[in-house]
């Protein structure tokens, strides 16, 4: 059942060293706060699982908290490549265990549904499957067609950032999804940051994206907490630090002065900030 | 008319491809250019998919990402991507798929993993995404590529995903049923697989390219088709709306 | 790219003798003025899809088009049997195929999916499997787990009752949905008949349920089009019919009596009157 | 307080096994009204779902079907029916699933398929539903019957859902990890798997019911718990509330 916490303790209480995580977010909604608070506990050993690792996993890759990266597409979206990611791996520090997209989505959602594998039609003709052990595959029993096959995903830790909570601890999502119901469903334990805490989500979709209180572990009130993400109807995605962060990650000496001003010398609420900067509202 | 960039006509070359009937799975950078200006042009009621899960998405400005924003407030409605990929691509829902690549052969396959051996990488590239799987199940795939010598490659390092194989029937080989790369769009010229071999041959030259730039440009013996087209020039309308696109969208993401 | 059409226009052209067809609706939105069409033109040899029959397929079968059932429970909710299945399975005229629902939620699931098969845990110590040679297992490449299979769900025709379309063809559920939109993108035809039809679907959830409009093949306004079964927000559940259903199916001559007059001398026009009389606004 | 009927006790006493902390799967007819019961006597906080997709639902009156727009209407949100089965019937969040039958026989496997053979039925019963998963995926279940000669079987025809199949360990030898039956709840009196066999052993006894009345409603010798307890009459509230459910019930459906 769902716990208010504060994020340092909400993330003390549910991130070890040596677990393996998902912070999720498809472009929208990723859990930057929490990101940096784990950054700020310094957790070793982590195994990070991620579609699009995205710049929160360059920042904890480049800050030496990784063992293995799990993703289907480490790059800046639109920018270029996550430099920290990028030389890490390059120099051999860290693991990797690769997929496609199709795989990863197909994998979270087979840990929300408590099935040890996922079965989709994918990787033909391609080299993937010659340097990842983990894509195999299995024949149909009524056609006989080889599908491919890819392990579930079942993180210890899935942090992620949702829109709001009630009172009750049930969590609201909506606009671009992404796999983070799936990851939270997957993962033995959760953390949910939030713009906003309310007192009952009021009329709504019958449809609503929501995460009942009894399938989440800690609740975090965090306005901002996905910038440089976004919070679709709060604050509008910040492009221009996306673009910015090529010249900061590129070099590691730039990045660990950037870390220490921005991260490990600061808290969660200097996320509000970002949240009045890049209001919907504003606009 | 001449007055335009090589990656514009790139791209409006590729907006021309496509029409109203089309249902096309997105890629950022040029194939989002290109299939916008198709929308804001010829092609109003081209349906435009994003991975993140944006069904029938109609942005003013190109997103930056895969899954701005802007693209979930002007989308029909809005899936989760485990169902964009199980539905929606997989589900052979989807008749026209884009992909660009670090790297390519001349049986469009492509790369975008990695430089050097996978374990001991000389570049570590993005990775595939939905790359794998795009090619394989949208009904047909358009590949818009600037051409040059480190791309267009003679034999790829990795293949990320497929293209023509090892050539004509290297994807009924494998059981796709989905006809793969029918058009590379270049800065130079527009390659489609040879009916015979399905090797990417040169059949539309852009005005003012050469044979041998080509060649220059492609690290492969380039075939020329027997009839080898010169591509019309971008007119007035399609470059000022290509134009006005990249202008908003440069405003919007220095915001 | 979705039609506009009339009901027996869009039924003739879509549903031919010997087709295999999925009426869906998941209690909610159960499409009996399209079903009615079916009675009246009188398309024989049906394989019929459902994972709850309901009083629709009684009266389908009752009326001799079907060859074939597949389902996973067969009977008047609340109510006791459905007698017209109940008979023809009895006396062997009606061939099965029958599922647990998980199973058929499956199926229409990796139907929509465009795969073979689906995987998922279930039939563990019970009987059906050794009836229904469907029923086949698959070994997990990671685990060793043997899991249990279905094959996909692939209809010739889907026909579903959904609340509006607007003027481009794109359809809009909501509330209980079923596995409504897994039938017709499992499909290769489908008929999907509304309550209304729109200009525009206004402000909505970004992730409302929708069919765009070149996932549909047909769509007819049929105001009512879902009684006794209920459409969210226009109409209540006729539950005192599904009561009265009981007597009338019981016996065949009574239902056949019953049928002439309320189905082969009607039309869909009649399902308005049904609308009004159970309107939620009415309440 | 004798004034109340075997099938209200029946109720009452399911109701009571509720706490606020359990997330129920619930059927329609007896575990509705008992689940319903609970939620609006001693356990305001229990969460109920239903299969047809509607997740901690509230409904002022019983459903007569699984998918009635009240549960909709009063739910915290609605999923579609391969998610509820998938991610959360499977995927483990259920704590109480309800299951009844037409048949049970002494280890809780339960019969709503067939009497007689499978393809030459004598009595051809709905089917499973979603009983066989439910059986295997809730953490525990329990049923609600009525005792009876044609209902407590000394061997089923068939078996639509796992109880404890031929006895202790037949679960674990499946592979089936959760607990299965932990309690019966019928008209006359209440059953729990033996802690050694796994048979239904009467546990509880409703009062003014004698153990011949209760072997006599069964197929099989009745095994008694050394220690059996006198079922609590229903009080004053818990019928009261009952009853207002029902006739709530029953003007709503009428209706």
């Amino acid at each position: 059942m769902a716990e208010f916490m504060s994020l340092r303790d909400a993330i003390a209480a549910n991130l070890k060293d040596g677990d393996s995580v998902a912070m999720e977010g498809f472009t929208h909604l990723i859990p930057y706060a929490a990101g940096h608070e784990v950054i700020r506990q310094g957790q070793k050993d982590l195994t990070l699982i991620r579609m699009t690792p995205d710049i929160i996993y360059d920042q904890i890759v480049g800050m030496g908290q990784a063992k293995k990266l799990v993703f289907s597409w480490a790059g800046n979206p639109g920018v270029g490549s996550l430099h920290r990611v990028r030389e890490e791996i390059e120099a051999g520090r860290l693991a990797i265990e690769e997929h496609s997209h199709a795989a990863m989505a197909n994998a979270f959602e087979a840990g929300a549904a408590n099935l040890p594998f996922a079965v989709f039609r994918g990787y033909k003709g391609v080299d993937l499957p010659k340097v990842n052990s983990n894509i195999r595959s299995v024949t149909c029993p009524y056609t006989g067609e080889v599908l491919a096959t890819v392990p579930a995903v079942r993180p210890d830790v899935a942090i992620i950032h949702a829109l709001k909570a009630d009172r009750e601890g049930n969590v609201m999502l909506e606009g671009i999804v992404g796999v983070q119901k799936e990851a939270v469903l997957a993962a033995k334990r959760s953390v949910v940051t939030v713009e906003e805490i309310v007192d009952d989500f009021g009329p709504r979709s019958a449809n609503a994206v929501i995460l009942p209180a009894w399938t989440v572990t800690a609740i975090v009130k965090v306005p901002g907490g996905a910038h440089p993400s976004y919070a679709q109807g709060y604050y509008k995605r910040d492009n221009a630090f996306y673009i910015a962060w090529d010249k900061i990650a590129r070099d590691k000496a730039v990045f660990l002065k950037w870390m220490e001003d921005n991260v490990l010398s600061s808290g969660p609420e200097s996320f509000a900030a970002h949240a009045r900067r890049f209001a919907v509202a504003a606009e | 008319m001449s007055d335009y960039q090589p990656n514009e006509i790139m791209t409006i070359a590729a907006a021309r491809l496509l029409t109203n009937e089309d249902v096309c799975f997105v890629g950022i950078g040029a194939p989002s250019a290109a299939c916008n200006l198709a929308r804001l042009t010829h092609a109003p009621k081209i349906t435009l998919i994003y991975e993140s899960g944006t069904l029938s998405t109609r942005p003013t400005v190109l997103p930056l990402s895969i899954g701005d924003g802007e693209l979930c407030d002007t989308a029909l409605t809005t899936v989760s991507v485990p169902e964009m990929f199980r539905y929606w691509l997989q589900g052979g829902r989807i008749t026209t798929g884009f992909l660009g690549g670090a790297q390519i052969d001349r049986f469009a396959n492509l790369n975008t993993t990695v430089v050097g051996p996978y374990d001991a990488p000389k570049v570590r590239l993005p990775g595939g995404g939905g790359a794998p799987e795009i090619a394989i199940h949208c009904g047909q795939i358009f590949i818009i590529m600037a051409m040059g010598q480190r791309a267009f490659m003679d034999k790829l390092p990795f293949i990320t995903s497929l293209g023509h194989g090892t050539g004509k029937g290297s994807r009924e080989a494998l059981g796709v049923k989905t006809r793969g790369p029918t058009q590379l769009i270049t800065d130079l010229c527009i390659f489609e697989p040879d009916a015979e071999t399905s090797e990417l041959t040169v059949t539309s030259i852009h005005p003012g390219v050469t044979r041998d730039q080509i060649q220059a440009n492609c690290g492969w013996p380039v075939k020329f088709a027997a009839e080898v087209k010169e591509t019309r020039a971008p007119d007035a309308t399609e470059l000022s709306v290509l134009r006005d696109l990249h202008a908003r969208t440069k405003a919007a993401h220095a915001a």
